[in-house]
């Protein structure tokens, strides 16, 4: 048997892989890259604690499927966003970006 | 060690790598591929936690949906790409310090928890977990109305995302 | 028509508010599509309460009619309206002037849109007054009818309007506070603000209770009088009167007629609904003041109208000495509660609320209509008018005989009633009011002698100053006025036999 | 039709033809005219109908025509409101209906029906004479219509005071018929001094009648009820009368007397409330006649007459009442010496005849004043109706010579006119007779001997003593006015001129006439000598006084009282023959005595004492003073002292403390940081992503620190 401990360290080193992502990469797709794998790692959470909590309460699983929602919702916003910005802008570099600078 | 956490450690080990590489390629489109291969490793994940349910939906939804948008979005800004160059931008170094405290924290939190080495409880027989899910889902007692709100999102991502991608010339 | 019987008062209350709702989407230019809208939407009303009134049983006690919603829950609040023979009466003076009054006003051409729409609001907001069995609601309404009439007299009064509407907005103000006071701390004891409940938790509170660190008897005497300020100032009492020469004089007509009408009922009706059962007690102990200072009104009222050379402030001035009778009838009341003299009085007091709500109407409007014409209220510019404008003379002497008390007439019913009861508990005051009775006589002798008799007025005969008779609409407001201060007069028993029920169960 | 459902109808076809007049038929005189006579007529017939089923009554006093109808709620009982015919009721509807329907016919006449509209007549002024072939004739009165309107509404209160059977609907055609006076009277409102007049005739009357409403209050609050039939029960007359009322040592029975009295003060134009009625004779002559015989000032006498019974339970109203009535009668007959306006005369000679009546009543002569009332309301309207017919022929002279400045009204530019106007000359002379007393063939003797007669035989020696020389003073003024304007020969080129009236004034005249000299025989006392055993008995006295729940009885017979009004009436006819037969001019009457002719200065002292200080202290002390300067002061200083207080709050808290330290120095903070902190507004998001953490590794160390470690 696998302890929860061991799901909760890979999604815990998931996640920081996937902020590390988005904290420093450049172009803005891979940005949402990173925060996609820290959605990920969330879900493996929630479904982890569905497990090893009381299986007749969906709680966790109907979570995890909004996350997916709030994911799908998120991405298909950030590219059209990312899109939109290339047109103007004609960059994807999010550091090229500061126009809400003082 | 038995065989279901050798197999956790091996899914783990490939899913935590390909996570690496997602946020180190050069180049986006090898990047967008580790994604798909990261997701393929947590619906792998989901399985070994009985979630089939959930590990299907992983890989239809991320994998055959979100992935592809990627892919889609990558090849639209295709003559942008900034191949060449620096991939990590100035700050990558705090970045990478914000990672590794997090990480940090987290596992110490989680070293200090009580619930750490709980295993978990056999699966009663009978059990169908996805009626039970889709029960719940629609069921006015339970999650009907953040299932509803949820799909008022979507739309609204929808609207929002044709609205800022539309080519307005 | 179940529903039209189960929320006939929200009907009557909320319909005026309604139209004025539509007008707002009418368009702005289309004057004469909002006279005809008001008028016709302030019919409404006036006919569900003449099957109101059919359908109210006067022999039953209580409110009839009752709607409870709640409202305010958290502070014991409903929203509670019904009727009994007191305030149906007066429901009726309002729903019955308003077209009126409305009729009156189609000769204003400025912003119609808004003066039409706040004359449904203020109609609204009267009916409230007369309706709530709810502390709260009651001066919500109380405070609702006092803003449109503000915008009423600043907006299209006459020249002095702005000193006159924030004096009258003031001085109102002024005597809400203590009431809104009041009314917390009866809420904030009882827990309810319901009408009926407080009647009968307020009066069985033992003496010897120690409430908000005071011996009961000084916590009822500090909120008797708060209420009896509030309500004097609306009545208006002397010394509180001053503010109503000026808002009278400088309303427009119809603003003039609803504030004489019904708006001062407002007041009189305070007294009646809550001080008198409220404070049985402290009524009976300072019924010689409340009764000095109707007596003053009365007094001063007639003296200061007969001193008048401005023909609409002689007449707002007669409101002061006739209200007084109103407060005199109460006060006697108070002091005689339980007895026949009381009920005398009381029933009194209403018909004369009501009376005054007919004639000081038409007199304003009256005044109104020869404003109109001249752009004059100066008496000394009048005189000899009569040969020029025979129908309006006659409809003047009519009404002005009505104001006088003439019998045969209106007035004097209630006079006579209220002299009548208030003759045995309060004899001195009711023989010291006959001095203002007979100073009635003089100021309105004054106003016809200087309006319509003397040499023939050349000024206004001739040329572009020449006089025009009153026309046809202007008689149509007058005709429903006079045709029911005629029957009040020669048969008041319809109108009194439902407020005397009403009176003999509560006083 | 029961006689009680009869009575209910009389009032009625005045008030029908008064609301008709106005309404529909006010633009035709003739229409208007025939309206308003039809419904005199009506309740003429109706009166006469109801007179004549009274007379047919067995012990009609104990069994009148009554029947009454709830009319106002009053708690849980009704105040009820009726009709009432007993004797009394009966004999005062029955001149009542002649005269008024007498002074409606010679309205016709008086108004100059059938003459063409005047030249430069408008609505407000008499008429001024129309010229027709050149020469100027009398022009009809623009408001004919509206006068008859008036006048049916002001016989409508008369009725409905007469048959009401309670003191609130007696108060109602009271009041009713104090607006028509003042209507009437002010009818030339063109007239500056006809508006006066009407004014005062109603403000005088009114201070009465305030009192009067007063005494009803008061009655209606001890005994429950106002209908005179239970009122005037042994019960509650005993209760009122042992009920103290706290004020002058009256009793309740006393105190309502006196102020329903002084209600009949004002109206019948008693000391001190008289001031009103010489002044009423700007009105119309009809209204005259209307006002001062036979409906006005007679309601005030037959409300006290009405209310007898309850006067009569205290001895001190009842002084008060006899003490008014005498001066009264002795007061206006001087006053009415000295006056030389036809119609002055006659104004005055009222007021001394109603004290008459007063008197009689003060000293419990309750038949003879209801008999006085009813004979002088005959002679009276007829000496009334006959001065307007003689300023109508002088007004004829007037035209005829065109200078307008003779005064058709004034005695002394009149003379001989017996010739010109003689059914006018005749039928004044038995009026004038009648007035005066003139023994056994006028009505006037009798009534008036029935009142000496009670005084002298009720021990009033006081009364009686004021009452004969007021009557010597009648007797002399009426012939003085019946010399200077009839006999001798004409003083002016206009009396010269003068001329008959038309049929339609003359005839009110003869059938007045009639009444004056017949009425006076019904009530000839039982033991006049000779004519007593003659007629067998007192009709008037017996049927009248059956009114009461006691027979009042008849005093002794005594010579005394008869010899003083032979001499008085004969005396003082001769005397007035012998001043003035041959005066020719005002210089040669002796009797101009300004004090008299000033009437006591009794306006000129009302006018400084009361009016004057009324409106002043109107004006200035209740309005200027108390209302703009006090409590408007008051009220006004509450504007300036907010003022002060807000700017003081201004000036030393808001500006240097809010504004300045807390409101720009919170700014100057805020702005120190937001420049300080602002290069940390680099608008990159990752580096806003990695400061946000940074402050949540902060203060979540920090938090865990303080929580689980410290």
């Amino acid at each position: 048997m696998i302890p929860l401990s061991w799901y909760l360290t890979f999604a815990a080193a998931l996640f920081s892989i996937g902020l590390f992502g988005a904290l420093s990469r450049r172009n803005m797709v891979a940005i949402l890259l990173g925060v996609e794998l820290m959605l990920n790692a969330v879900n493996v959470n929630l479904v982890a604690f569905w497990r090893y909590g009381d299986v007749a309460q969906m709680a966790g699983q109907v979570f995890a499927i909004i996350v997916f929602a709030v994911a799908a919702a998120e991405v298909a916003v950030g590219l059209a966003l990312v899109i939109s910005v290339y047109r103007r802008h004609n960059t994807v570099i999010a550091e090229e970006l500061d126009l809400m600078k003082w | 060690m038995t065989t279901e956490q050798i197999i956790f450690l091996i899914v783990a080990g490939a899913t935590l790598a390909s996570g690496l590489l997602v946020v180190t390629s050069r180049n986006l489109i090898h990047a967008a591929l580790w994604l798909v291969a990261t997701l393929f490793g947590v619906a792998i994940v989901y399985t070994l936690l009985n979630a089939g349910f959930m590990a299907v939906v992983q890989v239809v939804v991320y994998i055959g949906a979100i992935a592809i948008l990627f892919i889609f979005a990558v090849m639209l800004t295709r003559k942008d790409m900034r191949d060449s160059g620096a991939q990590l931008n100035s700050n990558w170094w705090a970045g990478a310090l914000m990672a590794v405290l997090t990480f940090g924290g987290l596992f110490a939190m989680l070293r200090t928890w009580g619930g750490m080495s709980k295993t978990a409880a056999e699966i009663p027989a009978g059990f169908d977990q996805i009626a039970e899910l889709g029960a719940q889902l629609t069921s006015p007692e339970a999650y009907v109305l953040p299932f509803e709100v949820a799909s008022v999102l979507l739309l609204a991502a929808m609207v929002g995302a044709v609205y800022l991608a539309f080519n307005k010339k | 028509m179940d529903f039209l019987n189960t929320h006939l008062l929200s009907l009557i209350l909320f319909l005026p508010t309604f139209a004025a709702v539509v007008i707002l989407f009418l368009p702005s230019e289309e004057s004469k599509l909002h006279r005809w809208f008001a008028f016709g939407a302030s019919l409404i009303p006036f006919g569900l309460t003449l099957y109101l009134w059919n359908a109210f049983d006067p022999n039953r006690t209580g409110f009839q009619f009752q709607e409870q919603y709640a409202w305010y829950e958290a502070i014991g609040s409903n929203f509670h309206i019904g009727v009994d023979g007191i305030s149906i009466s007066m429901v009726l003076l309002t729903t019955f002037l308003t077209p009126l009054a409305i009729l009156a006003s189609f000769s204003v051409s400025d912003k119609t849109k808004a003066y039409f729409m706040l004359f449904l609001f203020l109609e609204t907001g009267m009916l409230g007054v007369f309706m709530a069995l709810d502390l709260l609601i009651f001066f919500v309404f109380w405070e609702i009818g006092l803003v449109p009439m503000y915008f009423l007299i600043n907006q299209w009064g006459s020249a002095n309007r702005n000193y006159a509407s924030l004096k009258f907005m003031i001085y109102t103000m002024g005597g809400s506070l203590g009431l809104l006071l009041a009314i917390q701390m009866l809420g904030v004891l009882f827990g309810t603000y319901d009408l009926v409940t407080l009647y009968q938790n307020w009066n069985s509170l033992d003496s010897g209770t120690v409430l908000l660190g005071m011996p009961v008897h000084t916590v009822k005497t500090i909120a008797f009088w708060a209420f009896v300020i509030a309500f004097a100032i609306k009545v208006p009492l002397w010394p509180f009167h001053t503010w109503l020469p000026d808002a009278h004089t400088e309303a427009p007509t119809a603003g003039s007629m609803i504030l004489a009408g019904v708006l001062l009922k407002l007041g009189a009706y305070g007294f009646i609904r809550l001080v008198l059962p409220f404070y049985p007690n402290e009524a009976r102990m300072f019924s010689g003041a409340l009764a000095f200072l109707a007596v003053a009104a009365i007094v001063f009222g007639a003296f200061a109208s007969y001193a008048q050379t401005d023909f609409k402030r002689l007449v707002a001035y007669s409101s002061v000495n006739h209200m007084g009778f109103v407060v005199l009838g109460i006060a006697a009341a108070g002091l005689a509660a339980g007895t026949k003299d009381a009920h005398i009085a009381m029933s009194g007091a209403v018909l004369q609320m009501f009376n005054h709500g007919l004639s000081a109407a038409g007199m304003f409007f009256l005044v109104g209509v020869i404003y109109e014409r001249t752009h004059t209220r100066d008496l000394n510019q009048f005189g000899g008018l009569f040969p020029l404008v025979p129908v309006y003379g006659g409809i003047l002497i009519f009404t002005s005989m009505a104001s006088l008390g003439l019998p045969g007439l209106n007035g004097f019913v209630s006079e006579f009633m209220v002299v009548r009861g208030a003759y045995p508990v309060l004899t001195v005051y009711t023989a010291v009011a006959m001095l203002g009775l007979l100073f009635t006589g003089a100021y309105i002798l004054k106003g016809i002698k200087s309006v319509l008799h003397g040499p023939m007025n050349e000024h206004w005969a001739h040329g572009e100053h020449k006089l025009t008779e009153i026309n046809t609409r202007e008689i149509l407001v007058m005709l429903p006025l006079m045709v029911l201060i005629l029957i009040l007069g020669i048969w008041p028993a319809w109108l009194v036999s439902v407020i005397n029920q009403t009176v003999v169960a509560l006083f | 039709m029961t006689t009680e459902n009869l009575i209910w109808l009389i009032p009625l076809p005045p008030l029908i033809s008064f609301a008709l007049i106005v309404l529909f038929t006010n633009k035709n005189k003739a229409l208007s005219h025939t309206v308003a006579i039809s419904a005199a007529f009506l309740s003429w017939l109706g009166a006469m109908i109801v007179f004549v089923r009274a007379l047919g009554v067995e012990h009609f006093g104990e069994h009148p025509f009554a029947s009454s109808i709830n009319w106002l709620p009053t708690g849980d009982t009704w105040l009820k409101v009726g009709v009432l015919i007993d004797p009394l009721g009966a004999a005062v509807l029955f001149f009542v209906a002649w005269t008024i329907l007498m002074i409606f016919l010679y309205s016709v006449g008086y108004h100059n029906f059938g003459q063409p509209a005047g030249d430069h007549d408008h609505a407000g002024l008499p008429p001024h004479g129309a010229t027709v072939h050149g020469h100027t004739v009398l022009s009809v009165e623009p408001m004919y219509s509206r006068f008859f309107a008036f006048i049916s509404l002001f016989a409508f209160g008369m009725f409905t005071l007469v048959v009401s059977d309670s003191l609130l609907t007696l108060f109602v055609g009271w009041e009713i018929m104090g607006l028509c006076s003042y209507l009437l009277i002010g009818f030339w409102y063109a007239k500056p001094s006809a508006r006066a007049a009407g004014i005062k005739a109603f403000m005088t009357t009114r201070i009465g009648d305030v009192f009067m409403l007063l005494g009803i209050a008061f009655l209606y609050s001890v005994t429950g009820t106002l209908s005179f039939r239970e009122i005037f029960t042994e019960e509650i007359l005993h209760t009122l009368a042992s009920v103290p009322s706290g004020v002058f040592g009256l009793s309740a029975a006393g105190l309502i007397g006196l102020l329903l009295f002084i209600g009949t003060v004002g109206k019948s134009a008693q000391f001190p409330l008289h001031v009103w009625l010489p002044d009423a004779m700007e009105g119309p002559t009809p209204v005259s006649a209307m006002i001062h015989a036979a409906t006005m000032v007679s309601a005030g006498v037959y409300a006290v007459i009405r209310m007898f019974p309850l006067l009569s339970m205290d001895e001190k109203t009842m002084t008060v009442v006899a003490f008014i009535g005498a001066f009264t009668a002795i007061f206006a007959a001087t006053i009415a010496v000295a006056q030389n306006d036809i119609k002055r005369v006659l104004a005055y000679s009222t007021i001394s005849q109603l004290g008459f009546m007063i008197a009689a009543l003060g000293i419990g002569a309750y038949v003879a004043a209801a008999f006085h009332l009813i004979t002088h309301a005959f002679f009276k309207a007829l000496l009334f109706l006959g001065s307007g017919s003689v300023i109508h022929g002088m007004e004829h002279g007037v035209f005829h010579t065109g200078n307008h400045k003779v005064d058709p009204q004034d005695m002394f530019n009149m003379g001989g006119l017996k010739d010109k106007m003689p059914i006018t000359f005749w039928t004044f002379l038995i009026g004038g007779f009648a007035l005066s007393g003139f023994p056994l063939v006028t009505a006037g003797f009798w009534s008036k001997d029935e009142i000496l007669a009670d005084a002298w035989g009720h021990h009033h020696y006081i009364v009686f003593a004021t009452l004969a020389i007021a009557a010597f003073f009648t007797a002399f003024y009426t012939m003085r006015q019946i010399t200077l304007t009839f006999l001798g020969s004409p003083r002016t080129e206009e009396a010269k001129h003068a001329h008959e009236t038309p049929w339609t004034m003359t005839t009110p005249l003869v059938v007045l006439a009639f009444f004056a000299v017949t009425y006076g025989w019904v009530g000839i006392p039982e033991h006049f000598p000779v004519l007593g055993p003659l007629v067998n008995n007192n009709w008037f006295h017996d049927f009248v006084g059956h009114t009461l729940e006691h027979v009042p009885e008849a005093p002794e017979f005594s010579w005394i009282p008869l010899l003083t009004s032979l001499v008085v009436a004969l005396g003082g006819l001769g005397l007035g023959w012998f001043v003035y037969k041959d005066v020719k001019s005002v210089e040669q009457d002796k009797f101009q005595i300004s004090f008299l002719k000033n009437k006591y200065y009794f306006d000129e002292l009302y006018e400084v004492v009361f009016i004057n200080p009324a409106y002043w202290v109107a004006e200035n002390v209740i309005y200027k003073f108390m209302d703009q300067g006090v409590i408007d002061g008051v009220l006004h200083i509450f504007g300036p002292v907010t003022d002060k207080i807000g700017s003081a709050i201004r000036n030393y808290f808001d500006v240097p403390v809010v504004n300045q330290f807390i409101g720009d120095g919170s700014a100057e903070v805020a702005w120190w940081f937001g420049k300080n902190l602002r290069p940390i507004q680099t608008g990159r998001i990752q580096q806003y992503f990695i400061l946000s953490l940074v402050v949540i590794f902060v203060v979540g160390g920090l938090l865990y620190y303080i929580l689980t470690l410290a």
